[in-house]
């Protein structure tokens, strides 16, 4: 698949969050506000071409020729977070006010499931390293853009007489599922056709 | 001691009073023997998970804790895939690329953090088994009813001469599917947290 | 020596016509026109489903008002309930079974409306979410069409509506039509007499060079929705609303001729043979929902964004997207789907179309 | 071959832990950073389930929200009450002594078949802003506005309405934050002590005689409280009776004795606000 | 540094009985598994087969959606050939196996792997529904549209048409390919 | 009508009624035998009454003291005894001290003829005091004190003195008759400001709507001799607002939270400049000011030169009464104006006008919760978005509201006007207003 198709796949057709249920949490959680949310939206997408890399990485250049692919959700998960701890530890040293904006939402990452989500969507996928990477970041965008509209919708719910029992939490769910519903127009066929 | 076990099915319930561990929650719940599967598979791996991070919580340094808890739920999520993918192939095959996500649905790194690594072994036991079966309970909540409206079935483990399956007059013909779908999924887990929410207020004024 | 009849109430103390109120009966009142069409050509049963969906709207807002203690009345009266139902109805094929818009009814009073605090609260179109959710459920009875009265039916198969015709034999099509239209003359899709009357005479008279087949469309001599094929009836309400400017221009025009735009450019080329800059405008600007879409359901108040700017930007999206899924998805249809994914956008299109504050000259961020 | 593979397997991953240790504890001994204490602390109280259900970015984020942004300390969900607990001993922030427990109490129990009104009052539900006309649209200009600004500012839902437009304060629920009395315009909404047996329902500056002809449950000044309950702490000034709740004397002859009945006792109130919540399951 | 080291030591530890455990829980599962798929596999390809000798495995080296395919003979000659084909699906791809006789009749269809949605797409997963491609081929078209189809079997696919174009498509296009193959 | 200046955004059309007394030339009110002179008729802090129960005043004497730097003084409009102190509510609502006088006793100036004084060789500093001593603040509806408002701030220079003959308010014509019998008057008050804060250019705004009032003043400028820019502005109601007419007759914007001398402007009504005429060259306080007594319910709509202090109900008894019910009564403008249940709530120097109004005319509806509209957005000439601070108010989150700019708000009732959900906004913006101000804010 071309590059721009892998984009709009994970952007549009398969957003992790609208379609593939993967990083929920954080899209529920951290989603009340907008900065919070552009926050963990940028987070996750630099977590994901991290992680996309080096699980690619590992994969190929460990797993498959050691005949080892058992392993591989361990040692992608392994790899996956210390990178993340080690990249939280330099840009809080290097930058407080990128750890500021960025950081403090890396240690959440760790436990997304878009994450190790991508790196094994990849390896299904058969991705070769550079389509890897472009797959993880437009996932990523995809996390963005979903989490960015979530908040937006939020914050303008703050001032709407939303009835007690669906304040909060269930109002979210419930415009992820209306978000959802309008996401299906983006189908396989809408990319194959459009792309040719 | 009980306390510790019963906190999870409904106080604390994580998938609808913490809220965490959606992903799988919604993911897999399309039909109820999958929910149940995937209980099973996360009780397994939080009770191996939480018995180490106990036992191992003054040998672990602070520094890799994470990924040192990751490489132990990891293992287990391993063997949970592999034992899984040998003797259950059909229902390995519709929970998909959930079973391996299992190693970061957020309960499990949760309960490691949370209490697993600041309390005795046997507490931990409980507590995952609490922490589990209380996952269970939400997944076979929520699965029930995006099966019976989205497929017009109940889909249990085959016995004898029973298939598993049993159908819902009125909605096998025409199931609402979208309750299939990611959007149901969504829908129902707003609608059904709503739900509870408002017992509980019910509950809480009452008292 | 006080008067205990005189009104205290805030500046200003008096205000321009229109109400909520008016408003939304007024709409209603304007789609009457093109549901009677529907009613004439679909058969009487058709009256049934857009009772079906009325009544169920109205009762599930009643429902809503009780539960949550709000003045029933009231409520009805507004009107948004009738014209959520109305709208629903329009959108639903004349076969559809009864089950399916009252649970569109009731999903979007319920679920899209009320969960968000009632009129006013939902960011989402509540009957086209409405019309989505059901669709999605019931693809097949969604998508099977009744030929109208007026046209004669040549056989099953082309119990389908022109855009879906077109859709499902397009691509194997090698023939010679350069245009929608008349690759459906050439393939044998019906026509009433009127249409070829008023086609030939335009031609021979006017020096117009159209095929057959439009004047149907613009009629509404078109098998679809019951309440979206009549283009020209709906076009006549819509007059009246922009005369007392109830909808204003900014969304219809700029959804339809972006839509419009991207049609001509590039739906000439889904075909073999086809070049850019052919597209057949006319021809999609007449079929599906199109015009319902743009002026009675894009222009939704409440789910549309509150600036000038932000009602472009809105309608672009909207003939943007409801080109792209039309043209290249897999549904027929687009408009729909396009409007509701433009409805997750506007709060997000609102904060960033904020109106210049007077006498503010760098324009501070607003939260 | 098997064996090969578990080697393999052991090498590996044993080598891609030990790098990574390795580097993440120099990682961590080169890059430290200092942090507040108190913010380390709470991290470690917090449950670090990095779940975000507190609105900050992970546990570490609320931490610091609540050392260095004064955020709410009860919005952890996972953690529940013990780590509210802890929080609270380690911020200094601690539960009132429940029997010095001070709550609000709306000292007005005027309505639309008691009391007369001036005009037509139409607009916004918000006393402040009827206050601001004329002082309100009831003939008393001292009573209970009944527009409810105090139900919407009140953190705790401790406040609500009857079908009588009456307000009340469910002294359970409430906690003492004196929101409602800084955002009641009239001054009816006052702090009493949580035990108190009585109220004085009437906070009307006017003489009794003019108090009389507009509302039926005020207070007329008429000093038979004094009388029939001398060390129940009333006290009429400015033809208004008010309560000195430090004397702890009887008060039930005053309450059967008030010709205006506006000493009400606080066990009706919780009926009444027993009432209100058993119907309202759900309010808007 | 000593310090340091522990640290690495401990997650290594971790990390190394970790490998172990997976390892033999791995030397245990994956013979079963291994086991499992080829006999799906052997399951599907001797129904295709009807009863012909199935030969060796070829794979296709170029980047067409043929993936690879396996003769089928009777005796010496080649009868026919059983296709492997990704088709384009509603949701995805569709891994269909095919037999073609040499004629370009099409013999059997089995689809083996798809995301299409269960109730429109997926029906295509029962036996029954490939019914309307058996014996089409060899003279009359393979149905790649509703309109070759008749009233009743265009009512069976409503609301899933993109699986059952799909699907018609790959078989036009194995059935292309069988007749290259019969042309060398 | 093309090419006339205008405001560029916002604004709103509503019926402007004012066929109603246009042609009805300025009458001299009946004078009533209690006044009620409110201590508070100016912005800023009241006045202190300096007279006591049983004292004798004098038509025109000083009964109340200005404390402070803004405030007023305020005279006595009749001569008679006082009779008490009493607390009295303004049309808007607020209280305030009144002295209430019992009309007897000869009056010094009515019915005499009054001579005119020459004031040229008069300085800056002097014309102020004149100003300030006989009490004259702005008619044009912010009654500020009119010595404040021209003693210009150290270092700035006026650039525009913009008269504002706008009168954009529905039903009131009290300006147009003014400015149609007494434009050489106006022409010579103008040159009195002028000669206080000698201002590069004289300009009057005047809506077309009003031509005979352009016409008059074009005139009465010429006869002068004073280079008098009479601009013809589009009919648009906020107009008369002075950041509107600014912008439509300079161009410029006042910035936000600013003064017009930020800009080098200052703003004066029409009324204020006649009345300072009559305080320059005829030496008389402001005692009286012309009100326009219309609306659907009043039998014969008028221009009344009225008493400050006189009841509205004598007013309203001089038009004929009603014809029907009022549902409301307004004091000031229909966009502006506030509403009062008590008919003898005196004049003030702020009354502009008095409307009685029908059910018809006020067309109020049930209110709904708001459909997102935007023609509150549309309308809003300062450019806010008065739905989004109405619920931000709503929610008593009042700071965010400040943020989106809730102080720029002036409560011209544009976006009221055209609500379609009938929410009242501009009580909104008051409230969040004042409790930003009071400070007691945040749930
Ligand atoms: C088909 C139709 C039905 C109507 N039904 C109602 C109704 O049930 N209640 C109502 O208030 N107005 C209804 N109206 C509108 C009224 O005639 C009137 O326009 C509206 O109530 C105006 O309300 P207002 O006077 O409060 O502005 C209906 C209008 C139409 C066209
Ligand atoms: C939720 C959903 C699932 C769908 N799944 C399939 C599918 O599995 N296979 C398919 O061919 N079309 C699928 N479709 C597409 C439509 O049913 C189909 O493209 C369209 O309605 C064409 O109508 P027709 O099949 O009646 O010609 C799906 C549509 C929706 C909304
Ligand atoms: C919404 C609004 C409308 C106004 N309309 C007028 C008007 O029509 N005529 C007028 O003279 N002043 C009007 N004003 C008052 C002017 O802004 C300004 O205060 C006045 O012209 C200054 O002159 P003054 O101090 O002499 O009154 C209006 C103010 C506001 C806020
Ligand atoms: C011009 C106009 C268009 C409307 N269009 C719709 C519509 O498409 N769908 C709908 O449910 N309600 C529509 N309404 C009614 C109302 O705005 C809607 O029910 C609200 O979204 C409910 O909060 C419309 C109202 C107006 C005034
Ligand atoms: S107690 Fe005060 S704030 Fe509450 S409703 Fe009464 S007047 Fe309003
Ligand atoms: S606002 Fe505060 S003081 Fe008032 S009732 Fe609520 S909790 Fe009690
Ligand atoms: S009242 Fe305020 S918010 Fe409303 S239009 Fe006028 S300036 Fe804008
Ligand atoms: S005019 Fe009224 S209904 Fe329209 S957006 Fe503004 S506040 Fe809402
Ligand atoms: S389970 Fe929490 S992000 Fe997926």
């Amino acid at each position: 698949m071309s590059y721009i198709g892998i984009i709009i796949t994970f952007v549009f057709i398969n957003n992790f969050i609208l379609t593939q249920f993967l990083g929920l949490c954080p899209f529920i959680g951290v989603s009340k506000n907008v900065e919070s949310a552009v926050g963990m939206g940028f987070a996750v997408t630099f977590v994901m071409a991290l992680a996309s890399i080096s699980s690619w990485v590992i994969y190929h250049y460990v797993l498959v020729p050691l005949d080892i692919v058992f392993l591989q959700t361990i040692s992608f998960i392994l790899v996956i977070a210390a990178l993340v701890q080690f990249v939280e530890l330099v840009i809080q040293k290097i930058s407080p006010a990128l750890y500021k904006a960025l950081g403090i939402f890396l240690p959440l990452i760790t436990t997304n499931c878009a994450v190790l989500g991508i790196a094994l969507i990849n390896v299904r996928n058969d991705y070769n390293a550079l389509e890897s990477f472009i797959a993880g970041i437009a996932a990523g965008l995809g996390f963005l853009l979903a989490i960015l509209l979530m908040s937006t919708i939020r914050v303008k719910l703050d001032t709407e007489w939303v009835p007690k029992p669906f304040r909060g939490i269930p109002i979210a769910f419930i415009t992820g599922g209306l978000m959802a519903l309008a996401f299906m127009a983006f189908d396989n066929a809408l990319l194959k056709n459009l792309l040719g | 001691m009980l306390k510790e076990f019963t906190k999870g099915l409904i106080k604390e319930n994580p998938v609808f009073i913490i809220v965490l561990g959606l992903c799988p929650a919604l993911g897999v719940s399309t039909k109820v023997i999958n929910s149940l599967g995937m209980g099973a598979g996360v009780i397994f791996v939080l009770l191996g998970s939480n018995i180490f991070v106990s036992l191992l919580k003054n040998f672990i340094p602070e520094k890799v804790r994470i990924p040192a808890y990751i490489v132990i739920i990891a293992s287990f999520v391993t063997i949970v895939e592999m034992v899984m993918e040998a003797f259950l192939p059909a229902l390995y095959d519709s929970l998909g690329v959930f079973v391996p996500l299992i190693v970061v649905n957020c309960i499990i790194l949760g309960r490691a953090e949370a209490f697993a690594n600041k309390n005795t072994v046997k507490a931990s036991i409980l507590d995952a088994l609490g922490m589990g079966l209380g996952f269970t309970l939400a997944l076979v909540i929520i699965a029930l009813v995006r099966e019976v409206f989205g497929l017009g079935t109940i889909t249990l483990f085959p016995m004898g001469s029973f298939n598993g399956v049993i159908e819902i007059p009125g909605l096998i013909d025409s199931p609402v599917r979208v309750f299939g779908l990611a959007a149901g999924a969504l829908l129902v887990m707003g609608l059904l947290k709503a739900l509870f929410t408002w017992i509980e207020d019910i509950r809480r004024v009452k008292q | 020596m006080s008067n205990n009849n005189l009104i205290i109430e805030s500046s200003p103390q008096i205000k321009q016509f229109d109400s909520t109120r008016s408003v939304m009966w007024a709409v209603s009142l304007c789609l009457l026109p093109a549901g009677v069409w529907g009613v004439w050509i679909f058969g009487l049963r058709v009256l049934g489903v857009l009772i079906a969906s009325i009544i169920s709207a109205v009762v599930a807002e009643a429902a809503m008002a009780y539960l949550l203690k709000k003045n029933i009345l009231n409520i009805l009266k507004d009107g948004s309930a009738f014209l959520t139902g109305l709208l629903i109805g329009f959108n639903m094929p004349p076969s559809i079974p009864y089950y399916i818009p009252i649970v569109a009814s009731v999903f979007a009073i319920m679920v899209v409306k009320w969960t968000f605090g009632g009129l006013g609260g939902n960011f989402m179109n509540p009957a086209l979410a409405g019309r989505v959710f059901v669709f999605f459920s019931w693809t097949g009875p969604m998508t099977k069409w009744t030929m109208p009265k007026t046209l004669e039916t040549v056989d099953a198969i082309t119990n389908a509506t022109p855009l879906g015709y077109l859709k499902s034999g397009l691509l194997e099509y090698t023939g010679s039509a350069d245009s929608a239209a008349r690759y459906l003359v050439e393939t044998g899709y019906p026509h009433t007499n009127i249409d070829t009357g008023i086609t030939a005479w335009l031609n021979t008279h006017m020096g117009f060079s159209l095929s057959d087949g439009y004047i149907d469309m613009f009629l509404g001599n078109i098998p679809g929705s019951l309440g979206e094929v009549s283009v020209v009836l709906l076009l006549l309400g819509s007059i009246y609303l922009f005369v007392r400017k109830i909808i204003t221009w900014e969304i219809p025009v700029s959804y339809i001729a972006s839509f419009g735009l991207l049609i001509w450019i590039f739906a000439g080329t889904r075909y073999s043979g086809g070049t850019y800059f052919t597209g057949d405008v006319l021809f999609h600007l007449f079929t599906g929902g199109l015009v319902l879409g743009a002026l009675y359901m894009a222009t939704d108040m409440v789910t549309s964004p509150t600036t000038r700017l932000g009602m472009i930007i809105f309608g672009v999206g909207a003939g943007v997207l409801t080109f792209l899924i039309r043209i290249y998805g897999s549904f027929p249809e687009g408009v729909s789907l396009a409007i509701i994914l433009m409805n997750i956008f506007v709060p997000m299109i609102d904060q960033y179309t904020q109106p210049k504050r007077f006498g503010v000259q760098v324009k501070k961020e607003v939260k | 071959m098997i064996i090969i593979k578990i080697f393999y397997a052991f090498i590996s991953v044993t080598l891609m832990g030990g790098i990574l240790g390795i580097g993440l504890a120099i990682a961590a001994r080169l890059l430290a950073v200092k942090k507040d204490e108190r913010v380390a602390d709470i991290e470690e109280i917090l449950p670090g389930a990095n779940c975000g259900a507190c609105g900050f970015p992970g546990c570490s984020g609320y931490a610091d929200g609540i050392v260095n942004e004064d955020a709410d300390i009860t919005l952890c969900s996972p953690g529940g009450s013990k780590v509210l607990a802890k929080i609270a001993e380690l911020m200094g922030k601690e539960a009132s002594d429940p029997g010095q427990k001070m709550v609000a109490q709306v000292h007005c129990r005027g309505n639309r078949d008691t009391s007369t009104y001036t005009y037509n009052y139409e607009g916004l539900n918000d006393c402040n802003a009827m206050q601001a006309m004329y002082k309100g649209d009831k003939d008393c200009k001292y009573g209970c506005l009944a527009g409810g600004s105090c139900i919407k500012v009140c953190p705790v839902d401790a406040i609500s309405r009857d079908e009588k437009n009456r307000i009340w304060v469910n002294k359970d629920l409430c906690i003492s934050c004196e929101k409602c009395v800084v955002v009641c315009p009239t001054g009816v909404m006052q702090m009493i002590p949580y035990g108190s047996d009585a109220i004085v329902a009437c906070n009307s500056l006017d003489k009794g005689g003019k108090v009389k002809k507009y509302c039926s449950v005020g207070c007329i000044g008429c000093k038979i409280c004094e009388k029939k309950s001398p060390d129940g702490g009333f006290v009429v000034e400015n033809f208004l009776a008010t309560i000195d709740y430090d004397q702890k004397g009887d008060r039930t002859g005053a309450m059967k004795g008030c010709p205006a009945k506006c000493i009400i006792s606080a066990e009706n109130a919780s009926l009444e606000i027993k009432k209100i919540e058993d119907k309202q399951k759900v309010n808007e | 540094m000593k310090e340091v080291m522990k640290i690495g030591g401990k997650l290594a530890a971790i990390c190394a009985i970790a490998a172990i455990a997976l390892g033999v829980v791995n030397a245990i599962t994956e013979p079963i598994i291994l086991a499992a798929r080829a006999e799906k596999l052997r399951l599907a390809l001797s129904e295709l087969s009807a009863g012909l000798e199935i030969g060796e495995f070829i794979k296709t080296d170029n980047e067409s959606s043929i993936i690879g395919y396996y003769p089928l003979s009777s005796g010496e000659k080649t009868e026919a050939y059983i296709i492997n084909i990704i088709g384009d699906g509603y949701a995805g791809d569709l891994n269909l196996l095919t037999a073609i006789s040499n004629g370009g009749e099409v013999l059997s269809v089995v689809l083996m792997e798809d995301t299409e949605t269960p109730g429109l797409g997926k029906e295509a997963e029962n036996a029954s529904y490939m019914e309307k491609f058996i014996g089409t081929g060899n003279g009359s078209i393979i149905p790649s549209s509703k309109s070759h189809l008749n009233a009743k079997d265009a009512d069976s696919i409503t609301g899933a048409s993109i699986t059952f174009i799909g699907i018609g498509k790959a078989l036009n296009e194995a059935a292309g390919f069988v007749s290259q193959l019969g042309g060398m | 009508m093309k090419g006339l200046k205008t405001f560029n955004r916002g604004g709103v059309h509503p019926p402007g009624k004012k066929y109603l007394s246009e042609n009805k030339p300025i009458k001299n009110a009946v004078i009533s035998d209690l006044s009620v002179i409110a201590m508070s008729q100016h912005l800023g802090s009241p006045a202190e009454s300096i007279v006591n129960p049983g004292d004798i005043v004098r038509e025109g004497m000083l009964i109340g003291k200005s404390t402070g730097f803004i405030s007023g003084n305020i005279h006595s409009p009749v001569p008679g005894t006082v009779k008490e102190i009493s607390d009295i509510y303004l049309p808007n609502g607020m209280t305030s001290k009144a002295v209430v006088i019992e009309m007897e006793g000869e009056f010094d100036r009515l019915g005499k003829e009054s001579i005119e004084t020459n004031w040229e060789h008069l300085s800056g500093k002097e014309l102020i005091e004149i100003i300030n001593s006989n009490g004259i603040v702005g008619l044009g509806g912010a009654t500020f004190p009119a010595n404040v408002k021209f003693t210009l701030p150290k270092g700035k220079k006026a650039e525009y003195l913009v008269i504002n003959g706008v009168e954009c308010e529905p039903y009131l014509t009290a300006d147009h008759r003014l400015m149609l019998e007494k434009a050489d008057q106006i022409i010579e008050g103008i040159k009195i400001i002028a000669s206080i804060i000698k201002p590069e250019k004289l300009v009057i705004g005047i809506e077309i709507n009003k031509e005979n009032a352009i016409e008059s003043l074009k005139e009465a400028a010429l006869r002068a001799d004073l280079p008098l820019d009479v601009v013809s502005l589009k009919v648009k109601y906020p107009q008369g607002d002075e950041k509107q007419l600014l912008k439509a007759v300079t161009g410029k914007e006042v910035p936000s939270g600013a003064l017009p001398m930020e800009i080098g402007c200052v703003v004066s009504n029409v009324g204020t400049v006649n009345a300072i005429y009559e305080a320059v060259v005829l030496g008389k306080p402001l005692i009286e000011r012309v009100i326009t007594v219309s609306g659907g319910a009043i039998k014969n709509p008028q221009n009344l030169k009225a008493r400050i202090g006189t009841p509205i109900r004598s007013l309203i008894e001089e038009c004929g009464g009603f014809t029907e019910e009022p549902v409301k009564v307004v004091v000031g403008g229909p966009m502006m104006g506030f509403t009062i249940y008590d008919l003898d709530t005196p004049v003030t120097k702020g009354t502009s006008g008095i409307l009685a109004l029908t059910s018809r005319e006020v067309r109020g509806a049930a209110q709904t919760a708001c459909i997102s509209c935007g023609r509150c957005i549309a309308a809003c000439p300062m450019g806010l978005n008065p739905t989004t601070l109405f619920k931000y108010i709503d929610h008593t989150e009042y700071d965010s509201a400040e943020n989106i700019g809730l102080m720029d708000c002036k409560e011209c009732g544009s976006c009221g006007y055209v609500c379609l959900a009938r929410i009242p906004l501009i009580q909104g913006m008051r409230l969040g207003k004042r409790m930003l101000r009071t400070k007691k804010v945040k749930a």
